[in-house]
């Protein structure tokens, strides 16, 4: 956050840097948000035993599998109009 | 506070501003990545609800596709209205300053 | 983040700088929380179609102007009586 | 953790504390600026459910008002008691500690 | 963020300072999550009045002592088999 | 993007390294802890709806503690089926790519 005095290549570093830091950034958030978007639609929330059935780990497997497919396909609508 | 505190800024030698530039960039890059996440969980929540195959089926990518459409033409129009409001917010004294 | 010596003055701008930086994420926030509100607010979420209907439309308009409000009525009263 | 890192730190050079006490204080703006969206986005989905005029009407703001002065109180008290459980925590060896 | 010459000590104290901050951050974000969640779980939400009433109060309090109970058993469990 | 990226950062000096090291730790930090924070807040929730005392019972106890549980055992199985995801992406080019 401190510099005495700033070259136009150090601010190249740093963006560099930046964005590589926000890149990770995402990737950790989508990695969140897809753990908890499936925990939510696969996991039984009375919690009645403290392992994971068949039913849900195959329930996840799929929602993983299809949680990718629409990151990709949002990605695409996006590459194709706009912000991305 | 930002129009004040950009305000000073023009006065300040290149360096900051060469700082602040990266400094907006690097926000700008952070948002529209976090836009992506948060539309696909969106759409994924709203659209996907069976899991019997690992692949999308033609109905899932369907509403996927609006849903990702609507909500970008969903956030321009908030966009055009949220704009027209901060600039009346800046030039107008009757209405009532966010901060 | 890395700076081998750090005077006030350095601190100072710094400061200036992180501030401004703050000032700049709460509005990008404000915009997000805005732009998922409205959306849960007004947007049918089945899908049917692509387009936004009129009817949509209109509530997105007083959807973000009534945000707005809300924005500054509880500025007013957190200026009043403490954090912000 | 934090505690005997900021014991350390009580040792560490003048630089090192500016350092510190300026990473707080941003903090603590970010903090209060997050809690404001935060209390706006809980009041407007509390509240504001008739998209037919563009402006609030008197029930509407009354019950905004009502919802971030609750808010505010809410907040308080959970400080308060936050505070007394991170205390017993810090001089209590009975109680397990937090991390 | 920038610096023209980054010594193993200079990252060192950068460390120092940037699992400060962590800590930092993640305390907010607890008592931030523990404010909502209690909110939530305690709170009246249509907002007949503006002050909290003894009920609301009570659950208040507890709603908070079983909250960091909560952490705690958490933490106990990462503790042992993983992440933290 | 980010492969891209790393590659040329193994061309870089090792200061760089250095400094791409301690960022990734400090992600990895900040990751970890707000997981925490997320697994306590689901568990809460899901675990917790009587206020009438102000300890926990066994009963509450045990939800969490399988919750937790859960949730350990879901984030795991979840975080290797994206390993899977992630590398087929990289190395085959029939799979539409990520960015």
């Amino acid at each position: 956050m401190a510099a005495n005095r700033i070259t136009p290549q150090q601010v190249n570093r740093d963006q560099i840097f930046g964005m590589a830091e926000k890149e990770m950034e995402y990737r950790v958030e989508m990695f969140n948000k897809l753990t908890q978007t499936c925990f939510a639609k696969c996991v039984e929330n009375r919690y009645k035993e403290s392992e994971l059935n068949m039913g849900e780990n195959s329930c996840i497997d799929r929602c993983v599998s299809k949680y990718w497919q629409v990151t990709n396909l949002v990605g695409q609508l996006l590459g194709n109009q706009g912000p991305m | 506070m930002d129009k004040n505190m950009l305000g000073d800024l023009d006065n300040l030698p290149e360096e900051d501003k060469l700082r602040m530039n990266t400094m907006i960039e690097q926000l700008q890059i952070r948002d529209s990545l976090r836009m992506y996440n948060n539309l696909v969980e969106r759409c994924f929540t709203d659209c996907i609800d069976n899991f019997r195959r690992k692949n999308l089926d033609k109905q899932e990518e369907t509403c996927v596709r609006r849903c990702a459409e609507k909500w970008l033409k969903h956030s321009m129009r908030v966009g055009l209205r949220f704009a027209e409001l901060n600039q009346g917010a800046a030039t107008q004294d009757e209405v009532p300053s966010s901060k």
